[in-house]
């Protein structure tokens, strides 16, 4: 029964600590935002989000970053509205502690065992090391920056 | 018409206690006639009555009822015929217990799936007709031995049967209601219902409303004694 | 093995229902074997109330069997906690080989019991049973299902290791792997569409035509059953995910969980019984011609038809509105 | 299909009927029918019930728990492992707890004693559970004596009470400041009992967890969903066997029903034999017989159904205390929240109204085929 005793003990232990703290406030996607690739609710997938911020103050939220660079490579397709220049900043969600980071400037490992909602993903760090030990510990097969991601390359995910 | 052919009915066939209730009867009865099945207890009267009135198959031998053949017919089928043919009145009313007047009326009614509030219509007429209407939601177990005869007389005709099957009727009751039951059975009779009824009262079969008398002994027609009210239009098959 | 109430729910009922069908199978062969209807004997008299019987223990087990059918798939959901990797009812199915076999069996036996129903309430409307030695030779099919369901089902719960890695819906039913399952999922989607609308369009258009005219009966049923795997081939590869929202995710089970408002249970249900009444036309056809059947079975058929048409109209209705309301865009 | 309709109504009209004049003979067995329902639906609305507050509860648990052992035994862990942990990538936070087990011989009971890190207490100052105040009627702001390692008396004030709200998990506890737990105890300063591993994504917990492992070989990684499964298994394993022990109990009620239904009075036989002589057919008498199970049936499911609910959630299954008080001697008084599915139903009606059928259906099916011609003879 002492595992039991361990169970119970954990449950006391929560009661106390409750919650840590967040370090960074990550995406909110609220409960209505869609994916304009998929249209899928973003906000039931919180690890994956990424997210595209425009000058005018609007956003495009995605349930990846496939998805999301899917609208990237052909805006005219999913937006109207808006051009390549009226980007502002992109955001990914980093794999190991979720925070949102700068998506031109981190680090993408491809080909690995990790599959988000949409399936195959590119799966973001925010450092080359990090990028390094995820593809080690799960298979991946090659470590991208922003610059180096073409159409293509998203076109054989599908 | 109702035609019996070599009818033989045996019960626990090839066990020792094999016995023979009806042994070869052949009929012929006619529609719209009383018919008394006369006879000592034992005789197969009631038997007789049961195979006719569609509630157990004979052993071998064949029935024809209003023209149908109704030997090879499974119980389920009988079951239709039955209720839809045949109004029964027991010796013992059995009436059951426990339910009103007017529920034991309807009570063969209600596997056919009729609207409840016409079947309430049609059996209260049928207790007014037979005087026992005031009694419609009195316990059964109330009555008195001649209300108890009526209400089963009203039950039997529930389901509009052109055929009424009744087993010594007046064993459970004095002269008096003998005498009024075979006035019901008279009024029946001008509404052009058959009758068949087995008895060996004389109140019965000595009644003027009576078209034929059938002797059974021992399961077989009694040929030699066809009694005094055997009409013209009697037919007897000759029983082997 | 799992000691969870259900599981022992499930094993205990199919034991009981295997009891009373091997019992029904015992007496459906002396039925077969001593069938006379001309004959008044005591004897044929006892076999024809067995068969009054036998067919209130294949009611209960028709109902049986669709209350089994989805405690069954609910309970192994419920256990997905229990199981690394699982997530819902697809992933525990496969923690062993007994799980998806189990499945098909009851769905089979619901389905099977049903149609033999249908075939006894005709035969019960004629006078002298007509198809009585047919219909319980079927009952010896039936009962070997029955007795084979028990087995694995009782295999596959204790074969049950809490510490199996077993894979998830996701990757079960995920594209682009070879399995039956991940290729069904993979099925390109406007084409299944196109062959899911038509065949519920031909289905009712020949059900309704059966039922004004009473013709092309095999054609209608045997256009129900491939309605029928159409459909079931068509909730994976599209209609699960137009409710789940998520183009991934062709999980046939997770529709009948809390969260889509157990709308799985109307879809399958509306299924089963249009499946269960269309085919029924079709076992019906060959004895249509029997003498004393020519009176009854027609008019069963056509009411059969008409139930099937409504059922699988439900069906595309709940379908249809689901992919117009859907905030997914699978085909644009 | 307006005749079908009307026909089950008139037949089950009529059963109700009979039940009803019957209903002294039928309440023993509704009786027994009724309590086993409820005995049943108890079992699985109590477990079911723990269930679902355990895994609330878990939810905000650590992702990982690191423990260290020797020779197959907890032992303390020492700090200097945190900085290990903390360098395995994925890896957000690590805490240390302190936590341990007090026998108060006053009491014949077990606290569980911890220094939680975030709560602010003065090493004189206690938090208890209510399970605790309640045996030893100690309040807020009265003293509590504690026996320390070395034999010194140590006392406490009661700062306050945890709410009972949380009772299921914190009736026997007490909390106290990391020196207080020290001064008890003798820890040390250089270990803690345990350590708490915060992962933010759980994709990488089993990565991290041969992490662990690799980068420390005495420990024992344990992570949160593995709890969650012990929950799960533990309790469905309890049910199950509770269930198990019930079946003795089924099988006697099936007995009794088939008892029931195969001996039935004179006058019942009289009955179905005047209903099949003015013309009911047997489908017809099975039906009546069909509908009259069902009537007593789900009568009596509905009954043994409330009845646990009410037992269950609102007296906290008190008629299960003396059993479950094993547990631990603190029994706690929780309010469980009431959570029922459809599966508990249909579980509950596979274990007692589907056998109570099958085990009726062949009485009944005998009692419906007695001869027509059987009032003939009667």
């Amino acid at each position: 029964m002492n595992r039991f005793k361990l169970v119970f003990l954990v449950t006391v232990v929560v009661a106390v600590h409750l919650a840590w703290a967040a370090e960074t406030v990550p995406i909110k996607p609220s409960p209505t935002d869609k994916c304009p690739v998929c249209g899928m609710f973003v906000a039931k997938y919180p690890d994956f989000v990424a997210a595209i911020l425009f000058n005018d103050g609007s956003y495009a939220v995605f349930d990846g970053t496939k998805d999301m660079l899917k609208y990237y490579f052909d805006m005219k397709k999913y937006d109207r509205a808006k051009n390549p220049s009226d980007i502002k900043s992109i955001q990914v969600t980093s794999y190991y502690n979720l925070n949102p980071i700068d998506g031109r400037t981190a680090f993408y490992v491809l080909g690995s065992d990790v599959y988000g909602p949409m399936g195959i993903e590119l799966i973001p760090f925010a450092n080359q090391a990090e990028a390094q030990e995820f593809m080690k510990d799960h298979k991946g097969k090659a470590i991208v920056t922003f610059g180096e991601i073409t159409r293509e390359m998203i076109e054989k995910m599908d | 018409m109702i035609t019996l052919a070599n009818v033989r009915k045996i019960f626990n066939q090839a066990r020792p206690n094999e016995y023979t209730a009806v042994d070869g009867v052949s009929l012929q009865l006619e529609e719209h006639d009383v018919t008394v099945f006369k006879g000592p207890s034992g005789s197969g009267k009631t038997t007789l009555l049961s195979l006719v009135g569609c509630m157990a198959r004979p052993t071998s031998g064949r029935i024809h009822l209003l023209g149908r053949e109704i030997t090879s017919l499974p119980e389920r089928f009988l079951t239709e015929i039955r209720r839809k043919t045949f109004g029964f009145i027991f010796q013992q009313f059995h009436l059951i217990k426990g339910i009103s007047v007017l529920d034991n009326v309807m009570l063969p009614a209600y596997p056919c799936g009729e609207r409840l509030s016409v079947l309430k219509e049609r059996a209260l007429h049928l207790l007014d007709l037979f005087n026992v209407s005031q009694k419609a939601h009195t316990r059964v177990e109330w009555l008195s031995g001649g209300e108890a005869q009526r209400v089963a007389i009203a039950r039997a005709l529930i389901n509009g049967p052109s055929i009424i099957i009744a087993d010594e009727p007046t064993a459970h009751l004095d002269s008096m209601h003998s005498h009024e039951l075979v006035e019901i059975l008279r009024g029946l009779k001008n509404d052009r219902k058959t009758i068949l009824i087995a008895s060996h009262d004389p109140i019965i079969y000595d009644s003027d409303i009576v078209d034929k008398v059938v002797h059974l002994r021992d399961g077989k027609v009694d040929e030699g004694d066809t009694g005094p009210r055997t009409r013209g239009h009697l037919q007897l098959l000759k029983g082997r | 093995m799992i000691f969870h109430p259900a599981i022992i729910a499930l094993c205990v009922a199919s034991l009981f229902i295997c009891l009373m069908i091997a019992y029904s199978a015992y007496y459906g062969i002396k039925i077969v074997k001593g069938w006379d209807i001309k004959s008044g004997s005591e004897q044929q008299l006892v076999l024809e109330r067995r068969t009054y019987l036998i067919s209130a223990i294949l009611t209960y087990v028709f109902g049986f069997y669709l209350i089994s059918l989805f405690l069954y798939v609910f309970t192994v959901d419920r256990l997905h906690i229990v199981f690394t990797g699982a997530m819902c009812a697809a992933g525990v199915l496969k923690v062993n080989s007994y799980g998806y076999p189990t499945l098909l069996l009851k769905i089979m036996i619901f389905i099977f019991a049903g149609l033999w129903l249908i075939v006894n309430y005709a035969d019960n409307r004629a006078y002298d049973y007509p198809i009585i030695k047919t219909k319980y030779l079927l009952l010896l099919i039936l009962t070997p299902l029955v007795i084979t369901e028990m087995i694995l089902q009782a295999g596959y719960f204790l074969q049950m290791h809490p510490n199996i890695i077993t894979s998830c819906c996701g990757s079960l039913f995920s594209e682009g792997k070879s399995s039956l399952t991940s290729e069904l999922a993979s099925l390109p989607v406007v084409p299944m569409e196109v062959a899911f609308y038509l065949s519920m369009l031909l289905t009712v258009y020949l059900g309704i035509s059966f039922h004004r005219k009473g013709e092309k009966g095999y054609l209608f049923s045997v256009t129900v059953a491939i309605a029928f795997l159409i459909s079931l081939v068509s909730i994976i590869s599209f209609i699960s995910v137009y409710y789940y929202e998520l183009p991934t995710h062709h999980c046939p089970f997770c529709i009948l969980q809390k969260e889509y408002g157990y709308i799985g249970y109307f879809l399958y249900v509306a299924l089963l019984g249009g499946a269960v009444s269309g085919m029924g036309v079709g076992v019906l056809m060959p004895f249509r011609n029997i003498e004393s059947l020519t009176g009854i079975i027609p008019s069963t058929q056509r009411k059969l038809a008409l139930i099937a048409v409504v059922f699988f109209l439900i069906f595309t209705a709940l379908v249809t509105y689901r992919i117009v309301f859907s905030n997914l865009v699978l085909v644009s | 299909m307006e005749r079908w309709i009307e026909r089950q109504k008139n037949i089950l009209d009529f059963t109700l009927s009979s039940l009803f004049r019957r209903k002294w003979k039928n309440a023993a067995l509704a009786l027994v029918y009724v309590f086993l329902v409820f005995l049943l639906a108890s079992v699985i609305f109590f477990t079911h019930a723990l269930k679902q507050e355990a895994g609330i509860i878990l939810q905000n648990a650590p992702e990982m728990i690191v423990q260290r052992s020797i020779a197959g035994r907890q032992a303390p862990i020492p700090l200097s492992y945190i900085d290990k942990l903390k360098d395995i990538t994925g890896v957000s936070a690590v805490k240390k707890r302190l936590w341990g087990y007090y026998y108060d011989p006053t009491a014949g009971a077990n606290y569980t004693v911890m220094a939680p890190e975030d709560v602010q207490l003065d090493p004189r100052s206690i938090i208890i559970g209510e399970g605790v105040s309640r045996t030893r009627q100690v309040f807020k702001g009265s003293t509590m004596r504690f026996r320390a390692y070395d034999g010194k008396i140590i006392a406490f004030e009661v700062k306050s009470i945890m709410p009972s709200e949380s009772e299921l998990v914190s009736s026997d506890l007490v909390l106290m400041s990391e020196d207080g737990f020290r001064r008890l105890f003798d820890a040390s300063g250089e270990y803690a009992t345990d350590l708490t591993l915060q992962v933010k994504n759980p994709r990488e917990l089993s990565v991290i967890a041969s992490k662990v492992v690799h980068a420390l070989p005495d420990t024992r990684p344990i992570l949160r969903d593995e709890l969650l499964r012990t929950y799960e298994s533990v309790f469905d394993w309890r049910s199950g066997m509770a269930l198990f022990l019930v079946s003795g109990a089924i099988l006697a009620f099936l007995i009794l029903a088939w008892d029931k239904a195969s001996g039935m009075s004179h006058e019942e036989k009289r009955e179905i034999g005047i209903l099949k002589g003015i013309g009911w057919e047997t489908s017809e008498v099975v039906l009546m017989k069909f509908w009259e199970g069902m009537v007593v049936s789900l009568s009596a499911f509905l009954a043994g159904i409330i009845l646990a609910y009410i037992h269950v959630f609102f007296t906290s299954a008190a008629f299960f205390e003396p059993a479950l008080k094993g547990w631990a001697v603190l029994y706690p008084r929780f309010k469980l929240t009431p959570f029922i599915d459809a599966s508990q139903v249909a579980t509950l009606l596979f274990l007692t109204v589907v056998p109570y059928t099958l085990a009726t259906v062949i009485p009944s099916w005998r009692a419906a085929t007695v001869d027509p011609d059987s009032v003939m003879r009667m």
